[in-house]
């Protein structure tokens, strides 16, 4: 299996990358996750991320087969 | 039971919405109170540039955020049902943009719950707005006040 | 522009109401936010006794008092317009009572003088309900609190 | 001219009476309209008054062609 990595918004359109597939080895957090599919992009301020569609902090721990995501602030209703 | 959450990317009617899910409440004859809140994109006076409003939004987690939310509402007020319905994609000024809709057997409850749901609605569901306009598209950065 | 206040002894349709109110409104365009709260009479289920409810009301002063509390309300909070319908006469179960809606440019302002409207109507609006029973009737005393 | 005087609902029905013309001679304040009105019956608590169709308490001056009302507390909404 691998982690499923999403972007949305306006972070989707800097970092050109709509979804990307990791290997799961070596990839013990959220954090660890962004360095690897954004090549250690610099995060912007006040981004969020999700693991399996909750909220979590980048300390949260992933595993296998996880869906994670990254986006910006919050802008619906 | 009907839906609770409707996330459509077509533009909607929501007092038809909200007339068409009360027809199908288990809960008729029950409810002494309905209050209903509807967003709308208004005219961009100020902004003459804007062409066009886009939402974009996370599909499955919105609409789990969204359902989590109405039952945190049934859990703090006691409210018969609740309805949200929002919409995606691309879309033009005066067109609705979000329903909420509660039902309670006394006013207080459909009133707070009400203003919950879309509070938290804006604050937690994975909707990001962006505004074409001449010159290209812009994200909209943070949500207004209430 | 429409007349802000109905007082009607027929059977209405709030949520027709309020699109064919907001369909006459000069000010579309501006408001971001419409909010209703829609009364119904519900059913007798702890008291199985009533079998009709009857509202009677001081024509001209309620027309009157219901213009006063819309009056207030735009002065408190910057709404772009208020619709009040009450129905008075003989109505049953399920029936709708009153509809109150509000528009406005940003959400909070909607739902507080939504809020007011209906609180302000309680408690001084000239509205008397009386309970059609099998062994006569009875009018209803106090209003319920929200 | 004359001093109309209406009452409604359960004030109506227990005093059998809908509306009433007084010769304003003598009716000085919603109190005396009551007095005249009624025969004197005695005032249920919580008995409200309006003069023109604006609430006002019992002390409040009446003159000729005034409507003055007598009702029990409000149960609409």
């Amino acid at each position: 299996m691998t982690i499923s990595v999403k972007f949305f918004a306006s972070l989707r359109e800097k970092l050109g990358i709509d979804e990307k597939q990791l290997a799961p080895a070596g990839l013990e957090t959220v954090q660890a996750v962004w360095n690897k599919a954004t090549d250690n992009a610099k995060q912007p301020p006040n981004l969020l991320s999700a693991v399996n569609m909750e909220y979590v902090d980048f300390n949260h721990p992933v595993k296998d087969g996880d869906e994670v995501a990254f986006f910006p602030p919050v802008t619906g209703g | 039971m009907d839906k609770r959450v409707i996330v459509t990317d077509t533009i909607f009617d929501p007092l038809q919405e909200v007339q068409r899910f009360q027809n199908a409440m288990q809960a008729k004859g029950q409810f002494g109170a309905c209050v209903t809140f509807v967003g709308t994109m208004r005219d961009f006076n100020e902004n003459t540039d804007v062409q066009k409003m886009t939402l974009e939004h996370y599909p499955g987690m919105t609409e789990k955020h969204l359902s989590q939310i109405i039952d945190e509402a049934k859990n703090k007020w006691d409210i018969l049902d609740a309805f949200i319905v929002h919409r995606v994609g691309d879309f033009k000024p005066g067109d609705p943009i979000v329903l909420v809709a509660t039902w309670s057997a006394h006013r207080a409850e459909a009133y707070e719950a009400n203003r919950y749901l879309i509070e938290e609605l804006k604050s937690r569901a994975p909707f990001w707005k962006k505004e074409t306009l001449k010159e290209g598209t812009r994200w909209v950065e943070h949500n207004t006040l209430a």
